[in-house]
């Protein structure tokens, strides 16, 4: 039982002992602190960088180039808005050199709201990311989904860019979602894993043997089956459907929840499955709603699938305003909650053509 | 502090203010302190999500504060600051309350009604630009304020932009040197480095190539100089020397402060105290004291006036309203030219 | 009969001269070039910038601020991905400060295929753009409609982004659609305002007196009636989807051409009209395909007008690819053209529910 | 050009080169200018739709291509070059022809297929990084490249990377400076600044406030030096030192070229021939004549027998197919990791 950013550290930790990570990178990624949110302490090659995101995306570019396996961290999303050019070039040249130099790295960063964050620490950036052609986009929702995500996003040729979930990020796995070869014992993990407060100089991480486990970038989760509404999701949002799902239950309705886990590619197989099954469509997610990636899905839905809707499809998103404001009131109208997207199956449920 | 010496060398006796200025500087310093103190307790006690602010730099910000030309418009000092400028604030007559309006992120709260986090300061009254979160950027915006107040303009202010030593690394840093340099085109801009040793939690040492950072304003044929931001006196003449040179020859200047950063980098960190650290206000203290201009009672009589003001004040800001979820569309598009006198 | 850029050029004179701008500036944008497509030639608040995109955004914001009223350049959209960050910050701080700080600015940017601009000049930035709230977002398809859209975007208080669309910008206006006061003759107009070849140190327009003329942002204009389908476009492809309407008629078939002029703050109301008329749509764009704008019309489209639809919306856009490629036929198959724009209406009106 | 002096009182005797190099490097500068000829020539008969190259820099270009430790991986050097770079690749032994398969956008182009501009070079087998558009950013990613060579990691090879004067301004040519020369930490990292004194239209006076831009280098600890591009002896010292540093002791050196932009900024300009500007190829010429190493007989010789070598390849080009619209979607994701030598 491990918490999400625990399976990100061990997956990084098999990544340099094993896969070839040389190189994992970020502004406070290194000693004493490694990652604001604890990901990358005790990791031999993790070291902070200067305070500049152009510098680190270059960089990891650069060593992807030089045949290395960097994995590089933009601290919050929220401050990747002024890589977007270079973001850009590390997905366009495998195809510009038409084959030549393709671009292996990994970009890990915290995303979406949940956390009282304010205007700069509460950004999504699945609406951005999947505008960057090149780039494989993949997002978790669970400890062993986060572990084997990144294992197989080390191991892609491709540049891969890894959302962590803030609000996720310190929620715990569910029994019998384990990482192969982690302790029972989370107080155990902790202990092993976890560095100290105070002085740390001496500290050593005591790693467990971990086995590989590659979660395949493409493929999606059905976290619940149901026969009435396909809620296609990501994320922190997956949590809220799902409740959203056993209090509708009760209700008798019958909601399925697909946890897409990778945005690009997406897995369109278990798309239209599942629309073919229930005929009623939600996607839920935290960017803001005008040109979200969302409306990419629906957008393909009806075009390919218009005769399988029995309703309208819908659109759950954060409100198309310019920041997310830090007083509670603010944060809970600004993106989805768990009411909403109860709300929202609800309605769909219901809906009669 | 001159363009070449070290600050070490700065003749403290030179730099003596009247004892009426030490005073008034020592009474902001503490106020500006407490106000810190309240801050984070507030955010211990629940009355707030995050603290970010700037105690430890008291000894400079607030002669900046002091020295600023005050008001609204190109006739008047733009401020570029960044998160850790509350005392700067209070040198210009700000009201403390309001700090922790926005701490406990109320509607009340007059630089952005609950939005923002503490410290992020917004007053166009007195041409206090916005901060905002992301490192640096203050230092790109600033050349369009300054370049409003060029020469050949008539404009009396000048612009002053300020952020910390590991911001330095990104390329607005740069873009700041580079256009307010450009021969013939120079800009009134002043550019201050607080420079605490620290970003979050990574150390100067190991992150750059020279040892002062003010060193980067010398190929663009700018004076450059540093200071001891711990002393209030030396920094009062380094900013008066630098504001009074960007003023006259409308030119850009770099000053770098060698500055404390008394509870770590923020709330995230724990924001407890960090005893390796010099705390400016004792150091000032013991001056005032040895220089018989205030007494251990006042001073204890003083601080305990002022925390119990602001205690008080706490009680009464948790009583005001949280902003109403439906005023997230507030504020989108504006229907008036504010900035340029419409109202 | 001017072109656009004259157009453009003659808007920014009657700015500078009446309106109140202090500032057109970018690279190469002052003397002695007057802008890479002359759209600044001979403006007395023209002037040269150093060459970064981050600097010309944060002095455009800077002088807003500072009450000033300026006009800023990124001579290709291709090269503003790495000032997001700033953009999203002239967008976000009327916002953030609660109405103390209002930012006039406008930026100004070719976009589009369309010239053989390979990788770097062929770049569209509607979606980008669409995502960044708290800007007006306007993109003229004909000269009168970038005069009119560009002195509006001058009086605006907020910050407005004008996309000039690069493959129009040397194309005439129609008769009957003249600026108020430019000569009607078009070699008289060059005379007056183009600035000669070669040393240009001594030249000085001669300016026709024009009168002011504001295309209200957040209108669209209907370019062709139609009763069959609604095509919404914009830009160089609203003279496409003219052209394929035209040839359709002979065909029998009678599409809707709707240029939305606006794209933020768009024109609904237009387009609910449209739909419940002709119950099909087509949304065309040169930008990539995943996470488009197009998608969010469409999207809206399902969600409000369902019942409306005799057919599943289309949306024509951008191949999802890393870039444009220089050969003509790489960049014919990238972006919309005529006949796929005429299958695709003829598509949607054969379309029997 | 050593790092205080400017490049004028660098000695010519001091760098003269024996008459075997001095051929050697006028033959290869003739090719890359008869090259440039060529592409500007296809330009204007619509043979391509843009032309931008380095005629004007082949004093420098040359030198470089030669000095350059050529190889796959890091134990060579990696190129972070620009669009102005065609002389070096030839001095590395590139094929004249396959940039006429790029000017013409031809399927058989090798270094983009037909996708990319004329001098947009890329070649992984001689760590010929992608040459992209974008101004300036090839100082972000060289550090990369850099960094997997740096002390201690054995590696023989270095990273030189080359932009213009204008592009310096951009954040990117900063980022290059400051984690290049970070203490303890410092990169093998050669950069370049071709300085043709021009961005486009705009020129290098009112743009900077220093004269040269190498002056920037200094704060960084770094060596600077300033050498006549003009001057291929001059270059190829200047470069043979710098490189040897940089080799030897695995820490940044800033080198700044003066060169000339023989034939305006692109296509787009007209590409006509600046006249005021000094002909690299012209002065070299004079000189291998008054040291009798050529005559202008063999001079006019071998630039015929070249021009027409690549007027008879131009008509080949030609022939060639152009790319097939479905290769759009071809090399979007790699199945291979080609830069850890799977293939
Ligand atoms: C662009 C950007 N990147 C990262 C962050 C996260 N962050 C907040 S403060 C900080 C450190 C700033 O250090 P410094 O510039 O020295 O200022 P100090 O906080 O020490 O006063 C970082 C990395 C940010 N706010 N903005
Ligand atoms: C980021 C970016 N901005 C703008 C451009 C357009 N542009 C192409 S070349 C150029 C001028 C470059 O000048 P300089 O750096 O001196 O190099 P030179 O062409 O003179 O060798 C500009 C502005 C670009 N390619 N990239
Ligand atoms: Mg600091
Ligand atoms: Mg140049």
């Amino acid at each position: 039982m491990s918490t999400m950013i625990q399976a990100i550290r061990m997956a990084l930790h098999v990544g340099e002992s094993r896969l070839g990570v040389t190189d994992i990178f970020g502004e406070d990624v290194g000693p004493p602190l490694g990652g604001v949110f604890t990901g990358t302490q005790g990791l031999k090659t993790a070291w902070n960088t200067p305070l500049d995101e152009r510098g680190i995306v270059g960089m990891a570019i650069g060593l992807a180039l030089a045949g290395q396996k960097p994995v590089a961290e933009i601290q919050f999303c929220d401050y990747a808005f002024n890589t977007i050019d270079l973001l850009k070039i590390a997905g366009n040249t495998y195809w510009s050199t038409a084959g030549d130099w393709n671009v292996p790295l990994v970009l890990m960063t915290p995303v979406g709201a949940g956390i009282r964050g304010s205007l700069y620490h509460s950004h999504s950036f699945d609406a951005m990311a999947t505008r960057i052609p090149g780039w494989k986009i993949v997002m978790p929702s669970t400890p062993r989904d986060a572990y084997g995500l990144l294992l197989s996003a080390i191991q892609d040729p491709n540049p891969v860019m890894f959302l962590m979930p803030k609000a996720l990020l310190r929620v715990k796995s569910k029994p019998g979602e384990d990482i192969p070869g982690e302790p029972g014992d989370d107080k155990r993990l902790a202990m092993m894993i976890d560095a100290p407060l105070g002085d740390r100089s001496a500290w050593k991480p005591e790693w467990p043997d971990l086995e590989e486990l590659y979660i395949p970038i493409g493929k999606a989760k059905v976290v619940r089956e149901g026969s009435q509404v396909s809620v296609l999701t990501y994320g922190r949002n997956v949590l809220m459907a799902l409740a959203a799902a056993e209090e509708l239950a009760a209700e008798g309705i019958d909601a399925e929840i697909i946890d897409l886990r990778s945005l690009h590619p997406y897995d369109w197989d278990a798309i239209v499955a599942s629309v073919r099954k229930t005929n009623r469509v939600l996607c839920v997610n935290e960017d803001t709603e005008i040109t979200n990636f969302g409306e990419h899905l629906i957008r393909r839905i009806v075009e390919e699938l218009f005769y399988e809707l029995h309703a309208p499809p819908k659109l759950l998103a954060g409100a198309h305003i310019p920041g997310i404001g830090l007083a509670d009131s603010l944060e809970m109208a600004s993106v989805p909650q768990t009411a909403g997207i109860k709300a929202a199956i609800a309605e769909l449920a219901a809906h009669e053509p | 502090m001159s363009s070449s010496a070290p600050a070490s060398i700065s003749s403290a006796i030179a730099n003596r203010l009247s004892p009426e200025a030490c005073l008034q500087i020592y009474d902001l310093m503490l106020r500006a302190r407490v106000l810190e103190e309240r801050l984070i307790t507030m955010y211990k006690q629940g009355d707030g999500f995050f603290w970010i602010g700037g105690p430890g730099e008291e000894a400079f910000n607030v002669p900046l504060g002091l020295l600023v030309n005050k008001g609204m418009g190109v006739d008047h000092d733009y401020l570029h600051l960044h998160y850790r400028s509350a005392a700067t604030l209070l040198a210009m007559g700000a009201d403390p309350v309001d700090s922790l309006r926005q701490m406990k992120n109320v509607a009340t709260d007059p630089y952005s009604k609950g939005r923002n986090f503490a410290g992020h300061f917004s007053k166009r009254e007195w041409n206090v630009v916005p901060v905002s979160s992301p490192i640096e950027v203050q230092f790109s915006i600033a050349i369009g304020t300054a370049r409003a107040q060029r020469a050949g303009t008539g404009a009396k202010g000048i612009t002053i932009v300020q952020g910390g030593d590991a911001g330095t690394a990104e390329g607005d840093f740069a873009t700041a040197l580079v256009w307010s340099s450009r021969k013939g085109a120079e800009l009134p801009l002043l550019m201050i480095v607080t420079n605490n040793r620290y970003g979050i939690s990574t150390p100067f040492a190991g992150q750059h190539g020279y040892d002062q950072i003010s060193e980067r304003g010398r190929a663009f044929g700018m004076p450059v100089a540093v200071v001891d931001g711990n002393d209030p006196e030396a920094s009062h003449a380094a900013l008066a020397k630098a504001l009074e040179y960007v003023r006259t020859e409308r030119k850009p200047y770099l000053l770098e402060a060698m500055v404390s950063r008394l509870r770590g980098h923020s709330s995230a960190s724990g924001a407890n105290l960090a005893k390796e650290e010099i705390d400016c206000l004792d150091k000032f203290e013991q001056k005032l004291v040895e220089r018989s201009l205030i007494t251990r009672a006042q001073i204890d009589n003083r601080r305990d006036v002022l925390t119990n003001e602001l205690a008080e004040a706490g009680k009464r800001v948790r009583t005001e309203p949280a902003p109403d979820p439906s005023s997230i569309f507030d504020y989108v598009f504006a229907d008036k030219n504010h900035v340029r006198g419409e109202s």
